[in-house]
């Protein structure tokens, strides 16, 4: 029982990383192999505001959020936005070469070593369930998470702000067209995706750590997160990241001689049974 | 004549959508045989099961009298049965002849040749030459195809499917978007193909069924409605209330 | 004879084949292009070992050319193919069949069965589901291969492996003269050959995979029969490029098989202009330079500007160094001609 | 009557490629306009410069008296164009439901109305654009311009691959709007014969310049000049 | 002319601070005692190897080699990079001195390696021995799936089994691992008197020891037990009150008590402002010590045979203590320090409460 709670915890960190990348990859179409850089972001941020200005933790994530998308809303403009109607591979070099240089950013101001965070008293430690030992930052976790989840999918699918979103992106001139202002949607949802992932950074450094390989570090389960989940679904991220979550903690736990291949495994045999993710809508671009 | 392509109880669902319901069609060799019916009808779907694009729901789907529902695409297309598509679907960065060759070398079995160079495949290009110069396309040879207007994208779509040497071609209403001088030469070509070749054509252009068809099926809601001879479908009421409305008067 | 025969007896042989037979003959520049390995053994003699490195680099990225240029297959895991014989070429070394010419061949045939094999895991699904996909498969190697320390050595490094003189004549020096000349022959040879392979039909039907996978089929083609193909001759050039590593270094290490070097590789293709070839070797030598010279000028911080590097290149050279320098040639013609046509003419669909 | 779109001396294109030269037109409130020429002569490029999706080179262009070349394109709807482009451009990841209302704009098109004249739509409701046969996506089209309820319809080929009863009765739709005045259309078709009668005026365009530019009664009634410019005379009389 | 030392060091990436660090501690020496040695100006040239990359550590040896003729070879951080450069430096007889890759047979690699660092099984047997002494019978243990980690398991088995005492069990955690909590709980589910831990310092020795207090492995009565790079001074900050009370052992501690060290640590302090003194710096400086007294014996002579025949044996007070080089192995010979983490001055240290003096390599025994 135990077991299967980290599972679900550990499913909704991986989604809590990953669903800034599911809205900028899933939802935009750009390979943004800088997600990372931008999670790094937030995640300093936050250690920033904590350590240096003694900002309360719960009041450091949403500035760190904020702070993240206001990054993101100004490379989008500035840079990002060039590269729209570039080829896939040029996306992903474009943001490689940001990633570079965030990571060498990232050192030169904080140093290569890794970040102290200090969780809040009532955020540490355990409750203690008959059969379930919960950690309190687990359960805050999954909290966040579903409010995450909620609100996205509220944003997305009920309102016309998504299909707008939808309809830049598979074709921005008829969507100029028909009057939406594509400029500021994109710019909208980069801030987002961006604010997200700054999010997710911040939230992870508890767990995570943080320091300048941050970026790279976890890009392989960003995307697996996405891939698995389809394309530019929330819902599937969320149910992708807590299917590998569980899996990966229950096969740790069972089968450790196993553990680095559960989750690689885990991935694979899903995409083969679900080429498109499990709630994949289209192919990505 | 024997028949080129038969189906049986051919039934396509999406989801909860029937878009194909229990087709049975029989077309005879050599025939001249056209596919109309309102939009939706399941026209480009019952297209797309013959050629294996898509997998049907049950029923089967004959070819030449031998069943080929579970055989892929690609087999079919080398048993002789070719097809365009409704929307243009073209290799923009190759210039034309490069794309008929290709198809041309692939029907010949040279599709694998990793040795010599294309140039040096002379009869597999003067083949595809001929079929350009067939379909008026010579003077583009070495444009790419993304530069090409609409309409002269319309007809490598038809050369394309020639260079397989189909013995059942299937077209997806290839007159759309090609005006209505072009479209009539577009079908004296497609009349110069052997009477032998099986043609299906789907069309909109009731002028042009009308000229062409021997004999016409009606779906609608992805059922056969009617299949006769283009008088009588013209005389239907049932056809004309669903379908033709005043078109058909002539 | 099928009865369609006759229609395409209006044979026309005199078709003007100028533009085709060009494409596939070797012009001046590429003549050049090869002057330059050569000139480079005079130039930077001191260098050999890194030179060396650098035409191992491009053979790597020339296979992923081939698969990803040519066929369209995006990748992020074909390290494991340049691991697998990197690990081949060592192990016979490591136990005494240490012939450089054997370890290429047995590293081909290793890293070719593996490519054949997990090729059937990429036919279906989009390209993020085959990135992961090869990415997944290369990570389980890579934790395989950390695991079997027995016989990998583990991360520590497979040691002892010990090399015959080349052709049984030639001793890998301290200079590496002899690895140099080796792996800048190997890849010519090589690259000869994937010339040939993309110039001929085979090739011209894997570009059209790439452009439009979807209307293959509907010519006969055997789509799935060429991709296996093309990925598993990439597989034999990648495992053909890990075994060079392995020879010049006496050295296997387990990031060969890492995600980092299959990431630098597909950056390297992106630089260079992916599906011409040539781009994955202009993109290998100007990554591995830049990287040398900005971490040589800026060894904490050279990471940055390497970044810098590649975000300009984006946003003023799309397609690549090669993309821009064919505009670059396209720009050239049309001034000294005036006006007039001619785009980049192998302009593939983004 | 108030005068809606004027033209002057408008030359457009793509990139650095030259379309459209010294082209002039008015078209009053609530009048209609057919725009016709053979295949490359231009006509989806006039349509695309007024949406501002081809690039105005020079020349001016006013809607109900404002410079459009002012207007952004994302607010070229707002300002009262409804565009059905030629190659339909339907969201291909939205449905049927969701590409109407994406951008609907209050009016007397709503989706009621738009299902009342396409019941099709509405028993594809659920569909993702790119699920739709080839004229269900033009129907979609048609009806998401509507929806934005415009001053100005501009339809680019809105008949192709439908079937003839939809395209008779759509014809008839816009004979409706147009007689009772509510929205100008500017129609461009192949089939110069359907749509002559249909509307009051005509522009013919051969090579990217305007060659006619009167009524379409007269054009109509000129069977050599028609063939010249559209090669349509052939067609005869048994066109639809 | 010159002496030029050219230092192999990873710059960037994952283990840029371990570059940095050694490189500071070189740089330190070479400030306090004069860049002149017998009569040679030092010049310190220094190539990034990125990490894990052997085949640039190589690359970057052979061009120090061959182009810019430098006297000796020095830096490398990790194991790979030692054993990728070794047989380069035996083909050239250029003397090596590795500054850290801590795998047991790295000086076997070439007759002219000498190692100012550590060994793994040098400071993880000690370890063994004392917790087997003190009241601790039964250990889980909890290694990195790779070889170092390996070694490290095998080593603290088989010395804490000789001593009598129990092993309940072990899991080998993959390399990358975002997420303990499977292990942590396994370890506590087998209820043993401590947790034997080695894995990469950094993140994981972070998230391992948050998520030992937050499952309450403490509370339980469980002691966790590391090899000191768990809370190499560097990382200790990040790590947190987490970190308080982790035994372990090592045989360099900030706060070493000494004249030797007090003066180090202070110049360390006042030379790289925010950084901490650790056990990477001093192998850097010790390293960079033992290259200014081979070459006063040699009167300034750097060829290959005479620089390690004046290393062999070569003994002084370092920071760390009284250390020397192993004339028979090339490595070095050290005192080794068991320590528990705890407060000093409002800073977590790591404070030693028992030692094995002057303690060998026990790796090189069996072989
Ligand atoms: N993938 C799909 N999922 C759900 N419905 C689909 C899908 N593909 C097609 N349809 C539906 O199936 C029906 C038949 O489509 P089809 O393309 O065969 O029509 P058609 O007869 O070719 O029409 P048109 O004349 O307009 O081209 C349509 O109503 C369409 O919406
Ligand atoms: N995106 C584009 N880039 C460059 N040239 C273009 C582009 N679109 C069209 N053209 C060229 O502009 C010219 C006019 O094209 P346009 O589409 O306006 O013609 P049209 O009259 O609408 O023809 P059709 O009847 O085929 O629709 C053609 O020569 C065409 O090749
Ligand atoms: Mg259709
Ligand atoms: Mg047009």
């Amino acid at each position: 029982m135990t077991i299967f709670f980290d599972g679900i915890a550990s499913g909704v960190l991986l989604f809590l990383i990953s669903v800034g990348l599911s809205v900028t990859l899933g939802l935009m179409n750009f390979i943004n192999l800088a997600h990372g850089a931008f999670a790094m972001f937030g995640g300093y941020a936050c250690v920033v505001l904590l350590n240096r200005y003694g900002v309360p933790f719960l009041a450091a994530l949403p500035l760190a959020a904020l702070l993240s998308a206001l990054l993101g809303a100004v490379l989008e403009r500035v840079l990002y936005r060039r590269l729209y109607r570039a080829s896939d591979l040029d996306q992903v070099l474009f943001s490689i070469g940001l990633v570079f240089m965030s990571m060498a950013g990232a050192n030169y101001f904080f140093g290569p070593t890794q970040q102290p965070l200090a969780l809040p008293a009532f955020l540490q430690g355990q409750i203690h369930l008959p059969g379930l030992d919960a950690g309190v930052y687990r359960l805050f976790l999954i909290a966040v998470g579903l409010a995450i989840v909620l609100l996205l999918q509220w944003l997305v699918v009920r309102t016309r702000f998504g299909a707008q979103l939808r309809a830049s992106v598979d074709n921005q001139r008829m969507a100029r067209g028909v009057g939406i202002d594509v400029d500021r949607v994109f710019s909208l949802t980069f801030a987002l995706g961006s604010g997200l992932a700054g999010l997710g950074g911040a939230l992870g450094v508890e767990m995570l750590g943080l320091d300048p390989g941050f970026p790279v570090k976890y890009i392989v389960y960003f995307l697996i997160v996405v891939a698995v989940g389809g394309s530019g679904s929330i819902k599937g991220s969320l149910i992708a990241a807590l299917i590998l979550g569980v899996c990966d903690v229950a096969g740790k736990y069972y089968v450790p001689q196993a553990g680095a291949f559960v989750i690689y495994a885990v991935m694979i045999v899903m995409l083969l049974l679900r080429p498109q993710g499990l709630y994949g809508r289209r192919a990505a671009k | 004549m024997s028949s080129a392509l038969q189906t049986r109880g051919l039934v396509k669902r999406f989801g909860g959508f029937t878009a194909t319901a229990d087709v049975s069609l029989d077309i005879a060799g050599g025939a001249r045989h056209a596919l109309i019916g309102p939009n939706g009808a399941g026209k480009t779907t019952l297209v797309n099961l013959l050629t294996g694009f898509l997998a049907p729901t049950s029923g089967s789907v004959l070819l030449e009298g031998r069943d080929v529902t579970r055989m892929a695409q690609h087999v079919r297309v080398r048993r002789g049965l070719a097809r365009t598509f409704q929307i243009n679907q073209l290799f923009p960065g190759m210039t034309v002849l490069e794309s008929v060759a290709m198809a041309v070398c692939e029907r010949r079995g040279l599709g694998a040749r990793w040795w010599r160079p294309l140039a040096a495949h002379a009869d597999a290009l003067g083949e595809a030459a001929g079929l350009l110069r067939q379909l008026g396309l010579m003077d583009e040879a070495h444009e790419p195809t993304a530069k090409l207007a609409y309409g002269r994208q319309r007809l490598l779509e038809i050369a394309l499917a020639l260079a397989t040497r189909p013995r059942v071609l299937l077209l997806d209403e290839p007159a759309a978007g090609v005006p209505a001088g072009e479209s009539r030469e577009l079908f004296e070509t497609i009349a110069r193909l052997p009477r032998e070749v099986t043609i299906v054509l789907i069309e909109h252009d009731m002028d042009l069924v009308f000229r062409f068809a021997e004999r016409i099926t009606v779906l609608v809601n992805g059922a056969v409605l009617a299949e006769d001879t283009p008088q009588s479908i013209a005389r239907d009421a049932r056809v004309r209330e669903v379908y033709l409305g005043e078109a058909a008067d002539d | 004879m099928s009865p369609a025969d006759a229609a395409a007896d209006a044979r026309d042989v005199s078709v003007e084949l100028g533009p085709l037979r060009r494409a596939a003959r070797w012009t001046v520049w590429e003549y050049l292009f090869w002057l330059l390995p050569v000139a480079a053994y005079f130039a930077f003699g001191d260098s050999l070992l890194f030179l060396s490195q650098i035409a191992i680099t491009a053979l790597f990225a020339l296979s992923l050319d081939l698969i990803l240029g040519y066929a369209g297959i995006v990748s992020l895991g074909h390290a494991a193919f340049f691991g697998l014989g990197a690990y081949a070429a060592g192990l016979l070394a490591k136990y005494g069949m240490g012939a450089p010419l054997l370890g290429l061949v047995a590293a081909a045939a290793l890293a070719g069965f593996a490519g054949f094999v997990s090729s059937f895991l990429l036919l279906r699904g989009n390209d993020l589901t085959r990135l992961m996909v090869t990415l997944g498969v290369s990570l389980m190697l890579f934790e395989l291969a950390n695991k079997l320390t027995d016989l990998t050595g583990g991360v520590d490094g497979l040691q002892g492996v010990v090399l015959r003189p080349l052709l049984g004549r030639y001793e890998f020096d301290l200079y590496g003269r002899t690895g140099y000349i080796y792996c800048v022959v190997v890849l010519f040879a090589l690259f000869w050959l994937a010339r040939r392979l993309v110039h001929a039909p085979l090739g011209l039907g894997l570009r059209g995979v790439r452009q439009n996978i979807l209307r293959m089929p509907a010519l006969g083609v055997p789509v799935h029969r060429r991709l296996v193909l093309i990925y598993t001759v990439g597989a034999v050039y990648a495992g053909v490029a890990g075994a060079l590593l392995t020879q010049t270094n006496a050295f296997v290490s387990l990031d060969v098989l890492s995600f980092q070097r299959s990431a630098e590789l597909l950056v390297m293709l992106v630089l260079g202009g992916a599906g011409s070839l040539y781009g994955a070797l202009i993109g290998a030598t100007v990554f591995m330079a830049a990287h040398d010279l900005l971490a040589g000028l800026n060894p904490q911080y050279w990471q940055f500007w390497l970044g810098l590097f590649l975000v300009l290149i984006v946003l003023f050279a799309r397609d690549g160094i090669m993309g821009g320098l064919r505009r670059l040639q396209a720009a050239v013609r049309r001034a000294s001609r005036g006006s007039g046509a001619g785009g980049p003419r192998e302009a593939d669909e983004p | 009557m108030t005068e809606l779109l004027r033209l002057e001396g408008v030359w457009a294109g793509y990139g650095s490629a030259m379309v459209l030269e010294d082209i002039a037109l008015t078209l009053r409130e609530g009048a209609s306009l057919a725009l016709l020429g053979r295949n490359g002569m231009g006509k989806t490029t006039l349509l695309a410069t007024l949406m501002g999706a081809a690039r105005l080179r020079r020349g001016r262009m006013w809607l109900r008296g404002a410079d459009l070349a002012r207007v952004p394109p994302q607010r070229r709807a707002a300002a009262g164009l409804g565009w059905v482009p030629q190659e339909r451009d339907i969201f291909a990841s939205l449905t049927v439901e969701e590409n109407l209302a994406v951008a609907a704009r209050p009016g007397a098109w709503d989706l009621a109305a738009v299902y009342g004249l396409f019941p099709r739509l509405r028993e594809r409701r659920g569909n993702l654009g790119s699920q739709l046969s080839g004229g269900e996506q033009q129907m979609l089209a048609m009806g998401r311009a509507l929806m934005l309820n415009p001053r100005i319809m501009l339809l680019d080929e809105p008949l192709e691959g439908l079937a003839p009863l939809i395209a008779q009765e759509l014809l008839g739709i816009i004979g409706d709007m147009v007689r009772q005045g509510g929205m100008s259309v500017i129609l461009v078709e192949q089939h110069a014969r359907q749509i002559l009668p249909l509307t009051e005026m005509a522009l013919v365009l051969e090579r990217g310049r305007v060659v006619y530019d009167g009524s379409s009664a007269a054009l109509a009634a000129d069977p050599g000049r028609l063939d010249q410019w559209l090669g349509v005379a052939a067609r005869g009389a048994t066109a639809p | 002319a010159d002496l030029k030392v050219g230092m192999v060091l990873p710059m960037s990436g994952p283990f840029a601070a371990y570059g940095r660090q050694i490189l500071d501690g070189a740089r330190l020496y070479i400030a306090q005692h004069g860049d002149t040695v017998a009569g040679r100006k030092v010049v310190v040239l220094v190539k990034d190897d990125t990490g894990v990359a052997p085949e640039i550590s190589k690359r970057d040896a052979q061009e120090f080699i061959v182009k810019d003729k430098v006297d000796v070879l020095a830096g490398f951080g990790l194991t790979p990079s030692a054993f990728a450069v070794g047989p380069l430096s035996a083909q050239a007889k250029v003397p090596m001195v590795v500054m850290n890759a801590a795998t047991s047979s790295v000086t076997t690699k070439s007759p002219y390696i000498v190692r100012t660092s550590m060994t793994l099984p040098q400071v993880t047997a000690p370890l063994a021995s004392w917790a087997a002494k003190h009241g601790i019978k039964k250990v889980f243990t909890v290694v990195a799936d790779y070889g170092p980690g390996h070694d490290a398991e095998k080593q603290f088995k088989k010395t804490f089994t000789e001593a009598g005492g129990q092993i309940v069990g072990g899991v080998r955690t993959p390399v990358k691992n975002p997420d303990f909590a499977p292990f942590l709980q396994k370890a506590k589910d087998a209820h043993p008197d401590a947790v034997f831990l080695f894995i990469p310092a950094g993140e994981q020795g972070v998230a391992f020891s948050k998520g030992f207090k937050e499952r309450g492995l403490d509370q339980a009565g469980i002691k966790l037990i590391a090899t000191g790079d768990l809370t190499d001074e560097d990382v200790l900050d990040a790590m947190g009150d987490a970190a308080l009370g982790v035994i372990t052992s090592f045989h360099y501690a900030e706060a070493h008590k000494s004249p030797e060290n007090q003066a180090y640590v202070q110049a360390y302090h006042q030379a790289y402002k925010g950084h901490r003194a650790n056990f990477m710096s001093v192998a850097g400086y010790d390293g960079m010590h033992l290259i200014y007294d081979v070459l006063k014996k040699t009167g300034g002579s750097a060829a290959g045979d005479k620089f390690i025949a004046a290393a062999k044996g070569d003994a002084w007070v370092s920071p760390r203590g009284p250390i020397s080089i192993d004339p028979a192995t090339r490595d070095i010979v050290q005192n080794v320090y068991i320590r528990k983490v705890e407060k000093v001055d409002g800073k977590l240290q790591n404070v030693e409460f028992d030692h094995v003096a002057a303690f060998k390599d026990p790796g090189k025994q069996g072989s």
